[in-house]
Parts: C-alpha cells; sequence; structure tokens
C-alpha cells in the first residue's frame, strides 16, 4: 500500500506515458446510476477515470460486456446495482451475483487480476460510498498498472 | 453375464418390445469406440462396452436426426446419467422419450428412466470421479500468479482453431444458435487467435457452470489437446462451494445459474 | 550422397535459424504433435503424424487480406501486407507435401490469391519418409507413398534404421537449403532403410465413380447420424481449404480476415434470410466427401484427400473417410441380383 | 505492390431508393474514372459484384443496372442481416465498397432477333432488370419483350416507377400480379400467382428466349408451364442465388456439385441446373 500511495501519479505504461486507468463501470439504472448522480450533484471529487455504462438492472449485465470491456482495454472493469433486497425487478441483483461469484473465479483461473474487476452494492443514497469506490479503484489499478498487452483477453493489433 | 452381453441383451429385448425405437449405444470399429445407432434388435451384436468408451452420447439427444426416433435408449455410462438428469432438469429431454442402459464401471444397472437415472447417480454416483492429476493441476495453477496463469492461457488458448469439437461433443451445449456465432452483433470474434480465443472458452466454461457433468468429452474432442478440463473443474468446484450444488442428481433441479438464494454469499462484492 | 545425422536435426534447425530462416519442425505439445516454429530445447517427433500439416503455414487459421481506416462514418482502404518470411518446413509427412498441389491449384486456379502465394512461395518443403505408419494412415488409397516426393522440394530418407537421414534436394529452394545447411551435412554413401508399409485400404477410382451417382443414396443419412457436426476433420485436413471473410473493428480501424470454415458446420451455407441449401447433417457430411473424392476428381483432376488420416485421428465419432469409402466398397461387392 | 483480389473499390453513394418494404436501391458512382471505365470493359449483363460496408462485411448482389448506362451501378437488396443493414443505413454522399463484376452473364448478343419472355417473382427482379434495360437500351435488335412480374403484396413489387414506364412504351408486352389477398383497392394487375398467370398469359415460345428468376417455389411451378409452352431447358435461363463469400472460386461456400456458382455462374440454363445434386440448391 505504501507503495502504491509512492507511485500515485508516477506510473508509467510500456511508452513511458503517464498512466492513467481506464475503467469501465457497468451500473443499473436505478441504485448505483443514481448514486453515481447523486455524487456528482453533490460535487463530490472523484477520479474522472471511469465510464459509466448504464443498464436497467445488474442482471441485465451479461458476463460478454466484461470480456468486451477487457478486449477493448478497460484497465478494470466494475460492476455495480442495487443492494440484495433493493432491486427494482425484485431479484435482478440476486441472479447476477451468482453470475458474478462464479464468473469473476474464471477469470481469476484464467489470468484476469482479481483487482481488475471489482463488484459493490451501491444504493441512490450512497454518492459518497461511490466517489470513494471510484477513488479506491483508480488508485488500486494505477498500483497494478495497465491491463498487460499480451493478456490473452485483450484485442491484440 | 457381463456388462457388454448385458446391454446387447437389453438392447435387443427394448427393441422387440418396442419400448424403443433406436439405441444409442457403443460399438468398435478397428479397435476404436465409435457410436452405434441400432434400429433392429438382430443388430445388438454390434454392441461393446469397455473403459474406452468416453464419448457422451447424450450429446446426442439434441440432433432432430436421432429424436426422430423417440422413444430413445442410450447407454449411460455415470457421466451421461448426469447429463440425462441435467438435460431432463432443463426440460430438453420430453418425458418417456428416453430411457437409459445405466452401467458403471464394473457394474450393470439395467434400464432406467430418469428418474430411476437420478436415483443411480445419487445412490453410487453421487460426486463425479475426478482425475487426480487433473484436480493436482487445478490447483497447480490455482497458485500460481495472475500474470502465470494470463501466460498459460495464452499458449493455450492460441492452439484453437475454432473448430468447435468441445461444443459439438458436449451434451450440455445444444443451443439452436451459438452466442459464438451470432453477428448482430458480434459478441465473439471468429478469429481463430487472442482475444476471441479467450472470450470462446471463458463464455463456453461459463455456460456450463452449475451444468457441467465433468464427462471429459470436450478436452477428448479437442483436436489440438486444450486441457479444457481444467476449465469446467475450477468452475464446478466453484459452483459446489458457493452454492452445495453438483449437477445430475436431481432432475428437478433449478438451474444453479437461473436461481438463487438470497444468502448466497457476497464477500467479493463491496 | 548428402547425409545428416538424424540426431541433428535440431542442429541443422538452428543453423538455418541462424542464417535467417523460420524453421517449422513436427515438436511434441502437451498431449499433441505439432508443426510448429522450432526454438532452441524443442522436443522434435518424427514418430506421429502431428496435428496439423503445412496447411498452417500456408494457410492459417485466421490471417488479414484488408484493413480499413474508419472514421466516423468514413473509411480509407489501406494495404494489408503478405507474409514472406523464409521458412524452411523440415520432416514434412509425405501425405503432406502432396497435398499442397491441391492448394496451390484452388488458390490459383483463376484468380491468384497473394497472400497464399506469398507464403507458397517463402517457404521450403523438406519431406521426410515415413519410418512408421499407423492404423489411420491410408496415403496408399489415394495415390500416395509413404516415400512420395511430390510437392517437396527436397527429401529426407532415414538410413542405417533411422540413424542417418539422406537429404536429396528436388528444387532449386531444395538445393539453397541443402548449401545452408553446410557442414552438418557429409558425404557418403549409405542405403535408404525400407520405408513404412501404408495397406491399401479401397479402390478410390471406384468410389469415385460410386459417389458420382450416389448424391441421393439414402445411406447417407446413415452414415452421418454419428457426426456432431463439428469442424475437428477439416480444421485438421490438409487439403481443406474452406473460409469466412469477418470483419473487426476498433474505433478506428477495421481488420478484414480471412478465417477457416468447413461445410461441416450447420451456417456454411445458411442465407442471412434464413435458407439453408444443406438442410441436416447428412447433406453436410456428405458434401465433404464429395468435395474431395468426386467433385475435385471432375473439376481439377486431383484427388481431394492426401490420406493423412488426421480426420479420424481426430473425430470425437471416430468417424472418416476410410469407413465410408470401405462401406461404398462392400456395396459394390454385393453381386447384382 | 501486391494485387490482392479481395481488395475492394470505393463507391460513393449518389442516389438511394426504397422499392419496398425493406428493399433498397442504391445508385453507386465509382471513386476513380479508371476504374469506372475498367469496369465497364468487363461489365457484362448478369454478373453480380460484392458490395460492403468496413466493419459490418461484404454481401453478394448482381449488378441491377445495365452495361449501357456507363455512369454509374446499382443494386438493390432487402435489408435481412448485418451487412444489408449496414448498406441501407448508409446514405447519399457516404461511400461503400465493392468488388466485381463477377461471374458469368447471360448471352444476350447471341439473342439478336430473338423474342424474350422475363418471368420474376419479388426481389428477383433485380437480375431480370439489368437485363431488361439493357435490351430496352438496345430495342431494334431484338424482337418482342414480354415480363410476367409478381409479388406477394402491391407493397412488395419493386421498381414501380419503371413497371409503370414499361407498361407505357408500348413495345414491352408486361402482366404485373399479386397473390390473392396482396392486392389493393386500386391494383389493376392481375391477382394470382405466377406460374397461373403466366399460364393464363401464354406467350409463344417461338423463336423465344425465356428468363426466370425467384423463389424456388415459383420456378418450380413456372417450369411445367413453360415446357407446355414449348420451352425448352436450354431456352430458359436463371440466375442463382448462393451464399459466397469470396466471390473469385476459393472459399467454397457457392458450391454446388463440381461447380462454383461464383465462377461458374451466377447464369445457368435450366438444363444446367437440373443437372446440379438438387437437394444442396
Amino acid at each position: 500500500m505504501e507503495q502504491t500511495k509512492a507511485n500515485k501519479n508516477t506510473t508509467r505504461d510500456a511508452t513511458g506515458e503517464t498512466f492513467e486507468p481506464r475503467i469501465v463501470a457497468f451500473v443499473c439504472n436505478w441504485c448505483t446510476y443514481a448514486g453515481a448522480d447523486l455524487a456528482g450533484t453533490s460535487r463530490m471529487q472523484y477520479a474522472p477515470n471511469v465510464r459509466i455504462i448504464k443498464l436497467p438492472c445488474t442482471g441485465r449485465i451479461d458476463p460478454l460486456f466484461i470480456l468486451k470491456a477487457f478486449e477493448g482495454g478497460a484497465d478494470a472493469v466494475l460492476v455495480s446495482g442495487c443492494h440484495p433486497g433493493d432491486c427494482h425487478y425484485t431479484s435482478g441483483n440476486y441472479h447476477a451475483r451468482r453470475r458474478w461469484a462464479v464468473f469473476h473465479k474464471l477469470l481469476d483461473f484464467t489470468g484476469i487480476d482479481p483487482g481488475r474487476l471489482h463488484f459493490s452494492w451501491v444504493s441512490a443514497a450512497e454518492g459518497r460510498k461511490f466517489a470513494d469506490l471510484i477513488n479506491d479503484i483508480t488508485e488500486r489499478v494505477r498500483g497494478l498498472g495497465p491491463f498487460a498487452s499480451d493478456n490473452p483477453a485483450r484485442r491484440q493489433a | 453375464m457381463n456388462v457388454t452381453e448385458s446391454i446387447r441383451a437389453d438392447a435387443a429385448r427394448l427393441l422387440t418390445e418396442g419400448r424403443a425405437k433406436m439405441v444409442i449405444g457403443y460399438g468398435l470399429r478397428n479397435g476404436r469406440s465409435v457410436p452405434v445407432f441400432l434400429t433392429e434388435p438382430q443388430g445388438a451384436d454390434s454392441l461393446h462396452y469397455g473403459p474406452q468408451c468416453t464419448l457422451n452420447l447424450a450429446a446426442y439427444l439434441a440432433r432432430p436426426e436421432v429424436r426422430r426416433n423417440a422413444p430413445l435408449a442410450i447407454v449411460a455410462p455415470p457421466a451421461t446419467l448426469r447429463s440425462l438428469v441435467v438435460l431432463a432438469a432443463e426440460s430438453q429431454v420430453p418425458d418417456g422419450s428416453v430411457l437409459a442402459l445405466a452401467v458403471g464401471p464394473q457394474e450393470y444397472h439395467g434400464v432406467v428412466d430418469v428418474a430411476a437415472a437420478a436415483e443411480i447417480v445419487r445412490k453410487h454416483y453421487a460426486s463425479p470421479e475426478v482425475d487426480p492429476d487433473l484436480a493436482a493441476r487445478a490447483r497447480e495453477l490455482a497458485a500460481m500468479t495472475p500474470a502465470q496463469r494470463s501466460a498459460f492461457w495464452r499458449e493455450q488458448f492460441a492452439k484453437c482453431t475454432r473448430c468447435y469439437a468441445c461444443r459439438a461433443a458436449c451434451p450440455g451445449c445444444y443451443c439452436r444458435r451459438c452466442v459464438a456465432e451470432t453477428n448482430m452483433p458480434q459478441w465473439v470474434s471468429t478469429a481463430a487467435r487472442g482475444h476471441g480465443n479467450y472470450a470462446w472458452h471463458i463464455l463456453r466454461a461459463f455456460h456450463q457452470a452449475g451444468r457441467c457433468v465433468l464427462c471429459g468429452a470436450c478436452e477428448a474432442a479437442c483436436p489440438q489437446g486444450i486441457p479444457l478440463m481444467l476449465l469446467n473443474l475450477s468452475t464446478a468446484q466453484e459452483v459446489q462451494e458457493q452454492f452445495g450444488a453438483k449437477p445430475g442428481l436431481d432432475p428437478a433441479a433449478k438451474p444453479v445459474m437461473g436461481s438463487f438464494r438470497p444468502e448466497d454469499k457476497d464477500d467479493f462484492i463491496r | 550422397m548428402k547425409v545428416l545425422e538424424a540426431n541433428k536435426i535440431g542442429e541443422l534447425a538452428a543453423a538455418l535459424s541462424a542464417a535467417g530462416w523460420r524453421v517449422l519442425l513436427p515438436i511434441e505439445d502437451g498431449k499433441v504433435v505439432r508443426l510448429a516454429p522450432w526454438s532452441p530445447g524443442a522436443a522434435v517427433r518424427t514418430d506421429v503424424v502431428p496435428v496439423n500439416s503445412i496447411k498452417d503455414a500456408l494457410f492459417p487459421p485466421s490471417e488479414v487480406i484488408g484493413r480499413f481506416g474508419l472514421d466516423g462514418g468514413d473509411f480509407t482502404v489501406q494495404e494489408a501486407p503478405v507474409d514472406t518470411a523464409k521458412t524452411a518446413a523440415l520432416c514434412v509427412r509425405p501425405c503432406d507435401a502432396a497435398s499442397v498441389s491441391l492448394l496451390d491449384t484452388i488458390f490459383n486456379w483463376d484468380f491468384p490469391d497473394a497472400f497464399y502465394n506469398a507464403r507458397r512461395s517463402a517457404v521450403t518443403i523438406v519431406s521426410l519418409v515415413c519410418a512408421s505408419a499407423d492404423e489411420q494412415c491410408f496415403c496408399t488409397s489415394v495415390g500416395g507413398r509413404p516415400d512420395g516426393t511430390a510437392g517437396a522440394d527436397a527429401v529426407l530418407r532415414p538410413a542405417e534404421a533411422g540413424a542417418k537421414l539422406i537429404l536429396e534436394p528436388l528444387t532449386d529452394k531444395g538445393r539453397a537449403l541443402a548449401d545452408a545447411a553446410g557442414a552438418l551435412l557429409s558425404e557418403a554413401t549409405v542405403t535408404a532403410d525400407e520405408p513404412a508399409e501404408v495397406p491399401q485400404k479401397f479402390d478410390r477410382p471406384a468410389v469415385t465413380k460410386w459417389l458420382a451417382a450416389n448424391f441421393n443414396s439414402p445411406l447417407w443419412q446413415k452414415w452421418s447420424l454419428a457426426c456432431l457436426g463439428c469442424g475437428a476433420c477439416a480444421f485438421t485436413c490438409p487439403t481443406c481449404h474452406c473460409f469466412d471473410i469477418q470483419d473487426e473493428t476498433t474505433r478506428s480501424q477495421c481488420v478484414r480476415y480471412r478465417n477457416w470454415d468447413t461445410c461441416a458446420l450447420a451456417l456454411f451455407t445458411q442465407h442471412a434470410g434464413g435458407h439453408n441449401p444443406r438442410i441436416d447433417q447428412a447433406a453436410r457430411r456428405r458434401q465433404r466427401l464429395m468435395h474431395k473424392l468426386s467433385y475435385i476428381p471432375e473439376r481439377f483432376g486431383l484427388v481431394g484427400c492426401s490420406g493423412c488420416g488426421r480426420c479420424q485421428r481426430v473425430c470425437p465419432a471416430g468417424l472418416g473417410i476410410v469407413e465410408i469409402c470401405q462401406a461404398i466398397e462392400d456395396i459394390q461387392k454385393v453381386p447384382a441380383r | 505492390m501486391i494485387e490482392n483480389i479481395y481488395q475492394p473499390t470505393v463507391m460513393r453513394i449518389a442516389a438511394s431508393r426504397d422499392e419496398a418494404p425493406d428493399v433498397r436501391t442504391l445508385r453507386l458512382e465509382f471513386a476513380h474514372d479508371q476504374t469506372r471505365r475498367d469496369f465497364f470493359a468487363a461489365y457484362r449483363v448478369g454478373q453480380f459484384g460484392i458490395y460492403g460496408v468496413p466493419g459490418a462485411g461484404e454481401s453478394v448482389f448482381c449488378v441491377a443496372s445495365p452495361p449501357t448506362r456507363q455512369e454509374y451501378i446499382e443494386c438493390t437488396f432487402r435489408r435481412v442481416g448485418r451487412v444489408t443493414s449496414a448498406l441501407a443505413d448508409r446514405e447519399v454522399g457516404q461511400t461503400i465498397t465493392f468488388r466485381g463484376p463477377y461471374g458469368t452473364h447471360f448471352p444476350i448478343d447471341s439473342w439478336r432477333g430473338r423474342n424474350l419472355l422475363f418471368i420474376a417473382g419479388g426481389i428477383a427482379l433485380p437480375p431480370l432488370r439489368s437485363v431488361i434495360w439493357n435490351i430496352l437500351d438496345r430495342r431494334s435488335e431484338f424482337g418482342r419483350v414480354a415480363i410476367v412480374y409478381g409479388a406477394r403484396t402491391v407493397a412488395d413489387l419493386v421498381y414501380k416507377h419503371e413497371l409503370a414506364d414499361w407498361a407505357s412504351r408500348g413495345d414491352v408486352q408486361l402482366v404485373t400480379t399479386v397473390d390473392p389477398g396482396g392486392q389493393t383497392p386500386d391494383w389493376t394487375g392481375r391477382i394470382g400467382f405466377v406460374p397461373t398467370v403466366l399460364k393464363e398469359a401464354a406467350p409463344s415460345s417461338d423463336n423465344c428466349v425465356a428468363l426466370v428468376c425467384g423463389p424456388p417455389v415459383m420456378i418450380k411451378f413456372s417450369l411445367p408451364v413453360l415446357t407446355e409452352l414449348g420451352f425448352t431447358p436450354d431456352n430458359i435461363y436463371t440466375t442463382l442465388e448462393n451464399r459466397m463469400k469470396c466471390g473469385v472460386g476459393k472459399c467454397g461456400r457457392c458450391n454446388v456439385g463440381s461447380l462454383y456458382v461464383c465462377k461458374d455462374g451466377p447464369v445457368f440454363t435450366v438444363r444446367q441446373v437440373m443437372a446440379m445434386p438438387q437437394a444442396d440448391l
């Protein structure tokens, strides 16, 4: 952790450029997106490294989306939705949770660092949590460095 | 009577009595085990059974050319019995359309329907036999760093030519149109290289999560020698650990990946 | 004659590599043996038929045949480079070397294919006379021989029970490779070993004749019931050459690939509108057999099969060409009533 | 520089017209005049082209305009898949890719002085439309011209303006028909399936060549009618629409028997078609 802090803003990618993590966040419309919105309207500062993709529900987040994000060069992926019990569609997040539980292990087993795939529950009221989460992930991925260009999940030139 | 003789006798009887219009079993050609599709009792002598019978014949149950011959009977070692139960749970085997000639490593259990097949699996083969070497390799891999695992799979997936033999040999891969072959949008690159191969193998393994009976047909079918069972085993272990699910025991089981319990673990979620 | 110590294949590969060649050799790779780029320490295995053939070096599973720059709705056509890396393919099976003539024909019979031709002219094929064959080999049934030299630029003949290899250049390319081998080759007089025996398993012309007349035979249904509809046979076959063309894009680039494809897969002939002429696996398996043993002989005067036996070795259901051809022979043997 | 047979040329969409629901015609102009001249030096009616949008891929259709009009080419297609959707979404002024002309052509020069009968159904008029305009642009060289064209509904008829042109020319006998139930209140053409209407119209086979293009079922039932009218299989031409990728006799997709539809076709006589393995068509 010390090292991560020391490296802040100084991590460089292979070409010597300063490395800015690219994080793709797949979020549900009803909770996390509203939470992100709250973070914004409350003027909370958080890392500009995240690109948010809004979906109706975490149940709609196909694991293929995550693969596509890594394929296209994401350094990390965040998947986030309503807390258990709060799903707008009753149980979408419960279904999603099962899939993620297996899927993130499968990606780990095939060589994607667990630090590059994050899951969270962020409610519409949790603007602070969202901002902290993004800052935390950004810092951790900064520590990990860019997603290796020779990782088989990544599109090769 | 040995197992082969028992299978022959039962196959002939099923066809004679009309309880099956086709029996799918194993035969021998030039010393190799090959599938045999019997429609006449006289052909029963061509059936054989032995350790070399590794093809999971349940893979044929989805084929229209085969289904036309229902009611069917298939020679089913434990893994095939489990496949049959999984297919029944997924409504892929209409009631009464398939019988199994259930065989074990040494023994013969006779002709059973799906419910009885599940009974046999629960009683005798509740846990799939996992090759100790395979389990050891899976542990070895799990102990590596992500970068080492990535290097391992990069090399393995690079061998894939996308012949889809793994899919064809798998009883669980019965989708009419595989997502790897949809192009609006194109989810999985069809080029036999890098990310397309990665996506294909992850997708295949993930779609088998909670459904894979660890029969090994996919890896046996792979001409390129890609260790697909490592993916299957790792996923199956995860499914069992997390959800206590063992596919192939209960024809009324809900699909593991299509159901949930509120108390499912979420220690990986922040 | 030029003689190489059999245990110096690795040194030959190293010498050629040092001289700027990409060297392909049958190399042990996990559970299979693969014709693959040689690197120091690689385990060369010439006792089994490798899972892939020389085809992969001439017509790889995926290759770029077009590039476009993308900019919003606009695009520009860019050049797609050809692969001209000088390649030496060593210890190629004679059946595989012979199969190249069909690829040459297909990729040049009307429009010449620059991608194939660039690789083809950059590769030097050195075949190795088969010292052993397995029960799936059937080259002699389709006009080949375990010591055949068709398609080879040079041939290696085992001598002294496999301890030595006689290198016999057959073309200018082969001679250039022999020159590059330099001191690894010695002048000596040795007697070549007897090649492997490969019994003839069927009468190919008779099969071709039967096929031409029996497109509508009900037997195709019976013969295809076990076919699972994968591409294992076609994707290991040295002569199967069908392909698909697919685009892949990023925001700024479109790369057009050609990827192997096969008539065994249901989508091969399916129209966008839904119509599929080859409606079942019987039609698809029939196409593969017909193409190899009836259509190609009729069209190009060649046989679309080199008898390598890979289809039979890799088929998950144990199907193959020999099994059908023998069944066809059996039909013909039944005396007319 | 290598000669890449898969590398397309660039065409600009000069005009775009909706013919029927989901059916669109694009008028394409060559980006370079030399390419245009090369194309028309080679192009004969009946040949096809490969049209594409980088990123979506390529698709095969006939060239629907005749070689007698050398400023542009036209293609007409139905939006069914990824490529045709991408093509249909391109706007006037934008570019697409093109390769061709490929394949065989209708031997119209050998038909000088003969009568011509065109029979088409639905979206299959475009391959015959290029022949029709080619003949009409060289009208004096040919005898009588009769066209029987049908579609499921009035809306599904393509080239509606041209149908009106042909009907009013005086030197073309045009019969249009729609399937029963497909008519509108103001429909003045026939109502009935193409084979039935063909039988009623009973055009003479005397010194006549017939060109048939349409869905398999239409062709299947039209052929006996043509035979009854006295046409021989050598005097009936059609064009096949197999799935293709390369267009240059390599990829194997269009194989029917030992033939490559992309090289040996797409234009065939019915005698040639009858000699093919029917189940693979």
